[in-house]
């Protein structure tokens, strides 16, 4: 319902800390950005920034055209959800989710309407009469989120407000947050660690180290394309395996000699981008390494004899984790087999898909494949 | 249910929960209960003497077991000045001086704790500073001020200034508020709440121990208050009970049994008062519970 | 609020009638003491039609804070009864109404003993009329005499005599005292005794300080004599009873004899009934010295900045008559202010035959009695003077020293000023 | 620019913050300023409530300091009060509280009895304590016999006056103890079981959580009863008679000054005095709160 | 490093709330236990019970051998990590795990060698003078985990200790955590909402709904034999889909008479078990849905057209929602295509792999295929 500019948005706690650096974003009315980034990179702090909770050191924040910097919280309109829940010990569930609405002066019936609505999306009819403290962490959380999703703000923040739910009750969570935000196009910021969340729910993902953007995009954008390693490694899970080596004759040849053709449209990318022969980072996904298999039209497959170090079972898959050289290396594969440390494998790498990034700055080189990418 | 399955060790009681539990609270109770008697022994000596006759109350030396239980000693106490009037009167007081302790210190205290502003720091070590001026210094010019104000023989001077804070219970309330994390009052701010309604709607409840506390200390205070009574009450139909006390008292000898009967007659209803209002500041608002 | 309106109304309501209406403080609310004070002012009120005095009562001690604070706003009662001691000083201090353009139209000073009269004095001008009063006198036990030996009709005259008859009357068991003779500081205080052997205020009316003098010497040796005959200890326990005004050892026997003022009798009237018991003046330093005892007393008085100062003198000069004065001194078995009123008293026939022995003994004791009205110089020298007689009892300096050391405080405090 | 409209954001919700204490200060302004103000001015006269008021300038505070051996025995009798009350009076307070906060049979009425001496107040309890002080039969010492302690001349012998007072105020330690039993309420319990689980014991557990938690009281407790006990004079007024005890031991600071307000008239004398209790107090209350953030805990961040 | 019986246990609260009924389970010196299942199951509540912050209310718990229920926490020698952190507010990151150390009096230097060490592994050591109000989520979740791992506990109680870390840092945690406990073998339960840790860290699994456990197993076994329909939609993400119908001739046929035929063994299985022609429910992975495949040796396929509801690209890969007749279906294919919504794909049912439960209890029907399974 609202469109955002951040511009140069920096944030420094007690004189020393700077918890965001130079935040530049601009969110299009009913955009879902969702925030990731390692722990303590600064997305609570963006958010709350946003909120007004926390003061703009540097920058200026925009909504609508209007400068937001000096606006108080109650005035802004926004509805967040806070990565601590931050419930109000004193007031029952009911009067938790009611609390807004109060403030805002609905209508007994309507605000009843609302929060029993809210009860039976986050499954919480039973507790509405509870005290927080008679909660659990889940139950908790799930208040945290009715308080915002009982309120048509202009704009919503959520701090990893699906953290502590499980599986299934997440999966069906995030489905309510989608449908809601289908309905309402509420513009929205979510910050979450859970993978499946950002790419599934973004419109676009903004991807932050140490207070400062590392990309964004459209999520399926950002996995295929990450600017740098970082977001590389960052992006998917179990993470890329990043190889170092430098190119040589169209072969990438890692530092102990293993080497490993490349699709040749991309050598000749990277000979006319001056990575001819120098060193370079290469890096794969786990489910870009296979086991030994048919080759399919259009793959550019190497293959090499590995030693199984650990096999895990995480599910529908295995995560094989092995060498490739000296270097260690996670390979995702169907669960079918039954492999044991020791055991031989073949894995093919899919060097069609994997990624080459420069090995001083980690950047992405672009070898021509972006072409028609929404960035 | 058996317990001791073969080959478990038993343990020995206290060192089990409830054995340890049950050893710290009884080691506790005696504690209590011995410092207990310290504690009532005044309490004791003014019940004995409340209910000797005058002549047993010089006696020397002095009883600590009554000949007589002399209860009529109340009765007659509380003939001797109108104290049913003076009940009223200072019920009037002390309910009127409580609301205004409680309410008012707590808005301003929560002015001080959780709303930034400029010179906040200033303003509050003036709050404290006001505490360090005797009384009896301002004494004369407050009254003349009373008497400008044309307040003198009036509850006024008596009741108007609790409406106006009062630096301990500002400090006091204060210090209750920057206990409060401030993620609520962030929480409330974003739902749209002013720092009034934070105030009313988290501030108060979240604090009610502590306001339990002022509403105790005001009420004990309002009710013993003797000075301010006496300075600015002449009509006797005004006075208050502990004014009415001093009619025992005299220059030269004092009417021990009624003066204490009377006074233990006055105490009763802060010793009640104090028994059930207990749960109000021993009811545990957990702060914390909220978050995570 | 509305009761402290109506208080004012019904002040109002009572000046329509066109009579003045006055407000009179007292700290008199006792039972005893309060119907009495309020039947002289109902004969007073019914004695004429223009004045009607509003009685109130206001606690011992705090009432004066409280005129104080009055007279400063404005606002002041008409009458107030007051210590007879601060009277000059507050003379001096203009807190209350010079009565001396009254008294020349009515001069009643020859009414009140002469050393109360002259306590009112500030520049010759008198401030305030001496109610009632008191003196000090010795209690002893008639029965504790007879056990000991002693004639109990004859009362020690001398300090002497004192200590010898104590020595007789003490029943020691150890360490401890089962009867304790006579000890001078229970009651009364060094300054008292001082006065008793040379009849000189530590500070003279020519603001001269006479603390060191030979005979106020004498005293506090011969005090700190009696101090280390009986020892802190039991002194103390004995003290804090006393202090403490309430079990008093005198009823029970075990106190032989004590300092007290006359209206101790109506306590040993009433809660040691069968006490067989005698008075006498205070002993005399050495024959002849005189039975010098001292007192206080009470006046009443005109605020400064009341508002019918006529009216006022005319309710004082009524308090103070023989006629309200008798009654006083009858009904309280007090002691009062007016020579013939006490005189008549004491032979009132409302007394039984103990209370017309003490009475009369009282009346006896008025004209040797002291009084020790406060310096305008150095209102509260004593603050200076005490700490060097206690210092003497606990045998940190020495009688000599302590006197010196006390002279010299005071006159450097008085030089200040 | 920004930085105007961050000043404008800044000054709305200070705004609030002055309506919030908008009551004290009128408050301020219409009872106390005024009155203080007065008697700081009449500090520098003769001042006599009724009669005079001259400008003596700074003679009253010459005199204080120069010749006035009373005021110092005065001011030495009230710190050496403060300096053993405040300490005793709050390890008291908490330790005591420490009892009272546990759910077992009786508290309630243990937590009233505690709290007894603290609504037992006025005149009555100093000569009720008078009676109990008593060397020789009085009950304090009577008790301290049993366990073969000879009690002391608690108020004559001018070495235990003060002791006596402090024991005084010990006993009724009730007041500080509601204190810190409403914030002990406000300690969230999962700390205590993560201490538990952490292996610490009762004791540890009331050292390293419950004292620190509730510091923010303590604090209170600290200034607010230095500065009560740096005006002590109800006790002292009473016990010694208003005279100031044996060998003036029982002088405190407000006594001295109340004998020279209300007994000499000289107020103008007595209001340098209070004067010159301002400095020092309000001097001791600044390094109390310059020192607070070293070690007060304000859960609330103190924002 | 002990063995833990645990033995009828409930726990109610407040006379009405019962959070755990009937708990058994013998953990074995050196096990590895993930306790799930969704919110407000009872996890933490059992973990409490364990740790003696929560009364039991029935049943006894025994620690090798000793009878426990009455034992002060203190003395259990148990660490925790809280769900809800319960940081010492008043600490710095250093004394808050130095905390216990202390109470157990280590030496000073020891006590600085561990908390050094743990706050290295933990990526903290820039922040152990702070206080826990000036630290991010993350960074506040992983102290409360040091100060469990710088001690040496009997027993190590894990209440979702790294819900709010990211994907990266939890990897790496997760595979601390299992380091550490192949190191020192301590017994550990673990309560976790993340698949991937359940999986991988257990040595077992102990599904609870409703304070009831519904099984208990090795991570493989539970998830290739789901006891009962909860355990099989519960324990694998997105969750096992689940169709109504009955058996016909050897057919699986859906409520709406779509017919899969069932692998001979299976078909025959239940004809003994008397599933003959009964309604039953089958359940099969969205793995095991995939596009129209080749089908391998072995493999029991049945393929049937369908239309694609929603494509939704998680990363590696891509989940498509679609339907079975009315019933909804989650198949998890390949990131490589490029699906629509509206696409028509002939979606393939490994029948080999499918789960068959009772209609009625939703309890497994165990056709055999169970054989040499350690329960
Ligand atoms: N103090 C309490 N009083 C009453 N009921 C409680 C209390 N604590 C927890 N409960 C209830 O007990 C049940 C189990 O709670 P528990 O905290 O064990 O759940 P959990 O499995 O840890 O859930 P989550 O994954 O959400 O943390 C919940 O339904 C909860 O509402
Ligand atoms: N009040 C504060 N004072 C000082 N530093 C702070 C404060 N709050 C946060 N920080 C620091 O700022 C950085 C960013 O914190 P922030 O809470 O925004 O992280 P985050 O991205 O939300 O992390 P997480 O995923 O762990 O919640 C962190 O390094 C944190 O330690
Ligand atoms: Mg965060
Ligand atoms: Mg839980």
């Amino acid at each position: 319902m609202v469109k955002i500019e951040l511009k140069n948005i920096s944030k420094t706690y007690d004189k020393d800390v700077t918890a965001v650096k130079d935040f530049n974003l601009e969110i299009e009315d009913g955009d879902f950005i969702v925030l990731v980034g390692p722990s303590g990179c600064g997305k609570s702090t963006m958010l709350r920034m946003i909120a007004g909770l926390e003061e703009i050191t540097d920058g200026e924040f925009v909504m609508d055209g209007r400068l937001m910097n000096d606006v108080p919280p109650k005035n802004r309109d926004i509805a967040m959800v806070f990565q601590n829940y931050a419930l109000y010990p004193h007031m029952t569930v009911y009067d938790n989710m009611a609390f807004a609405l109060k403030m805002r002066k609905f209508k007994k019936e309507e605000i009843k309407k609302r929060v029993t609505e809210a009860a039976k999306i986050l499954g919480l009819e039973d507790y509405l009469k509870r005290k927080p403290r008679a909660l659990s962490g889940g139950q908790r959380q799930r208040v945290a989120l009715g308080r915002a999703i009982v309120r048509d703000a202009k704009l919503f923040l959520m701090d990893e407000p699906l953290s502590n739910l499980d599986a299934k009750l997440r999966f069906q969570m995030r489905a309510e947050i989608s449908k809601l935000h289908n309905r309402l196009k509420t513009t929205t910021v979510y910050v979450t660690h859970d993978q499946t969340e950002a790419m599934t729910m973004a419109t676009r993902i903004v991807i932050m180290k140490d207070g400062v953007i590392q990309q964004v995009g459209a999520p399926k954008d950002v996995y295929d394309y990450p600017e740098n390693t970082f977001v590389g490694g960052f992006i998917g899970s179990p993470a890329m395996n990043f190889f170092s080596g430098e190119v040589q004759n169209g072969e990438f040849v890692t530092a102990d000699g293993i080497r490993l053709p490349l699709p040749e449209t991309k050598a000749r990318a990277m000979q006319a981008a001056g990575y001819g022969d120098g060193p370079i980072t290469m890096g794969i996904r786990p489910e870009h390494v296979t086991l030994e298999p048919p080759a399919a039209a259009g793959q550019s497959l190497a293959a090499m004899d590995s030693e199984v170090i650990v096999s895990e079972l995480t599910g529908a898959e295995t995560l094989l984790y092995s060498k490739l050289g000296s270097q260690e290396l996670i390979a995702r594969i169907d669960s079918g087999l039954d492999l044991r440390a020791g055991d031989n494998v073949r894995l093919a790498y899919d060097m069609e898909l994997a990624h080459f990034f420069d090995a001083g700055s980690g950047d992405r080189l672009k070898l021509g494949e972006e072409a028609g990418i929404t960035v | 249910m058996v317990k001791q399955a073969a080959g478990r060790q038993k343990v020995s009681h206290f060192e089990t929960i409830q054995g340890r539990r049950q050893a710290l609270n009884i080691i506790n109770w005696v504690l209590l209960a011995a410092g207990s008697i310290l504690m009532l022994s005044p309490l004791w000596w003014m019940l004995v003497t409340s209910v000797k006759t005058m002549q047993e109350v010089m006696t020397y030396p002095p009883t600590f077991w009554p000949e007589s239980w002399n209860w009529s000693n109340y009765m007659k106490t509380w003939e001797a000045a109108p104290f049913d009037l003076y009940t009223v009167n200072t019920l009037t007081i002390t309910i009127l001086v409580v609301i205004g302790n409680v309410f008012v210190n707590s808005f301003i205290a929560y002015g001080f704790a959780k709303v930034p502003f400029k010179g906040r720091n200033v303003l509050f070590a003036i709050v404290l500073s006001t505490m360090m001026i005797p009384g009896f210094v301002t004494l004369i010019p407050q009254y003349v001020l009373f008497a400008k104000l044309q307040w003198l023989n009036t509850y006024y001077p008596l009741v108007i200034p609790a409406f106006f804070g009062s630096a301990f219970n500002i400090f006091l309330l204060r210090q209750f508020y920057m206990t409060i994390p401030d993620e609520l009052i962030e929480a409330a701010k974003m739902e749209g709440a002013s720092h009034f309604w934070i105030w009313w709607k988290i501030g108060l409840p979240l604090t009610k121990p502590a306001l339990a506390t002022v509403a105790i200390f005001s009420f004990n205070g309002a009710w013993n208050d003797f000075l301010g009574p006496l300075l600015y009450v002449n009509d006797e139909s005004l006075y208050t009970l502990q004014l009415g006390l001093q009619v025992f008292k005299g220059q030269m000898s004092t009417q021990w049994n009624y003066l204490m009967a009377g006074s233990l007659l006055v105490l009763l209803p802060v010793i009640i008062l104090f028994f059930f209002f207990q749960k109000y500041f021993i009811q545990g608002i957990n702060l914390q519970s909220g978050g995570k | 609020f509305t009761k402290g309106g109506s208080g004012a109304e019904k002040a109002d309501a009572e000046a329509e009638e066109g009579k003045i209406t006055l407000d009179f403080w007292t700290f008199w609310g006792s039972e005893i003491r309060r119907p009495i004070i309020e039947k002289i002012i109902e004969d007073f009120n019914n004695s004429q039609d223009e004045i009607e005095v509003k009685h109130t009562f206001i606690p011992w001690g705090d009432i004066w804070t409280k005129e104080l604070a009055a007279i400063a706003a404005g606002d002041p009662p008409d009458v107030v009864i007051n210590d007879i001691n601060a009277t000059a000083l507050r003379g001096k201090n203009q807190q209350a109404e010079n009565l001396s353009k009254y008294l020349e139209e009515d001069d009643i000073s020859g009414d009140f003993y002469e050393e109360l009269w002259n306590a009112t004095l500030y520049e010759g001008d008198s401030y305030g009329i001496p109610f009632n009063t008191d003196t000090r006198v010795l209690f002893y036990n008639k029965d504790a005499f007879e056990e000991a030996g002693l004639d109990p009709e004859q009362p020690p005259k001398t300090w002497d005599e004192l200590w010898e008859y104590a020595e007789k009357l003490d029943v020691k068991d150890g360490e401890k005292y089962d009867r304790l003779g006579f000890y001078p500081m229970f009651g009364v205080q060094t300054d008292v005794w001082m006065m008793n052997a040379d009849n000189v205020n530590f500070v003279d009316e020519n603001s001269e300080v006479k603390i060191n003098t030979p005979a106020k010497l004498d005293t506090l040796e011969w005090l700190n004599k009696w101090h280390q005959k009986y020892g802190a200890d039991n002194i103390n326990s004995w003290k804090a009873q006393m202090e403490s005004q309430q079990a008093n050892p005198f009823f029970s026997g075990d106190l032989a004899m004590l300092v007290q003022t006359p209206t101790f009798y109506t306590q040993i009237r009433d809660y040691a009934p069968d006490l067989n018991f005698g008075v006498a003046l205070l002993p005399e330093k050495e024959p002849g010295n005189g039975h010098t005892s001292w007192g206080g007393g009470f006046v009443a008085e005109i605020p400064a900045g009341a508002e019918n100062p006529d009216a006022s003198w005319e309710f004082i000069k009524y308090l103070t008559s023989k006629e309200a004065q008798e009654y006083w001194a009858v009904k309280n078995f007090d002691n009062v202010a007016n020579i013939e009123a006490s005189e008549s008293a004491a032979s009132s026939d409302e007394f039984n035959d103990n209370g017309k022995m003490v009475y009369e003994l009282a009346v006896e004791a008025m004209p040797l009695t002291m009084l020790t009205p406060t310096s305008l110089v150095a209102p509260d020298y004593m603050t200076l003077v005490n700490p060097e007689f206690d210092n003497v009892y606990l045998g940190k300096k020495t009688p000599e020293q302590a006197l010196k050391d006390a002279q010299a405080a005071v006159e450097k405090e008085i030089s200040k000023k | 620019m920004a930085g105007k409209r961050r000043f404008n954001y800044k000054t709305k919700e200070g705004l609030q913050g002055y309506l919030f204490i908008l009551p004290w200060i009128i408050g301020f302004i219409v009872f106390t300023a005024g009155p203080l103000l007065f008697s700081f001015a009449a500090s520098f006269t003769n001042y006599n409530v009724t009669s005079q008021m001259d400008f003596v300038g700074l003679s009253n505070y010459e005199k204080l300091f120069s010749g006035d051996q009373l005021f110092w025995t005065s001011l030495y009798n009230t710190l050496y009060y403060v300096l053993f009350s405040v300490p005793l009076t709050t390890v008291g307070a908490i330790l005591l509280s420490a009892l009272l906060n546990r759910d077992i049979p009786g508290m309630r009425l243990f937590r009233t009895i505690y709290y007894l001496p603290a609504v037992l107040s006025g005149v009555g309890v100093y000569l009720l304590w008078m009676q109990l002080l008593e060397p020789g039969t009085g009950m304090v010492n009577t008790v301290l016999a049993w366990f073969g302690i000879a009690g002391p001349n608690w108020l004559f012998d001018p070495d235990w006056t003060k002791p006596a007072l402090i024991f005084m105020k010990l006993w009724s330690v009730g007041g500080g103890m509601l204190l810190y039993l409403a914030s002990m309420q406000g300690i969230s319990k999962s700390l205590y079981e993560a201490a538990e689980i952490d292996g610490a014991n009762a004791w540890q557990q009331f050292t390293r959580i419950t004292i620190p938690m509730i510091t923010p009281v303590i604090f209170f407790d600290i200034v607010t009863s230095l500065i009560g006990g740096f005006q002590i004079f109800q006790e002292a007024y009473v016990m010694s008679n208003g005279e100031g005890g044996p060998v003036n031991s029982m002088l405190f600071y407000n006594l001295y000054m109340w004998q020279k307000a209300f007994e000499a008239f000289d107020m103008g004398y007595a209001m340098a005095m209070s004067w010159i209790l301002f400095v020092i107090v309000f001097a001791l209350t600044i390094v109390n709160l310059k020192l607070a953030p070293k070690w007060v805990h304000y859960e609330g961040g103190g924002k």
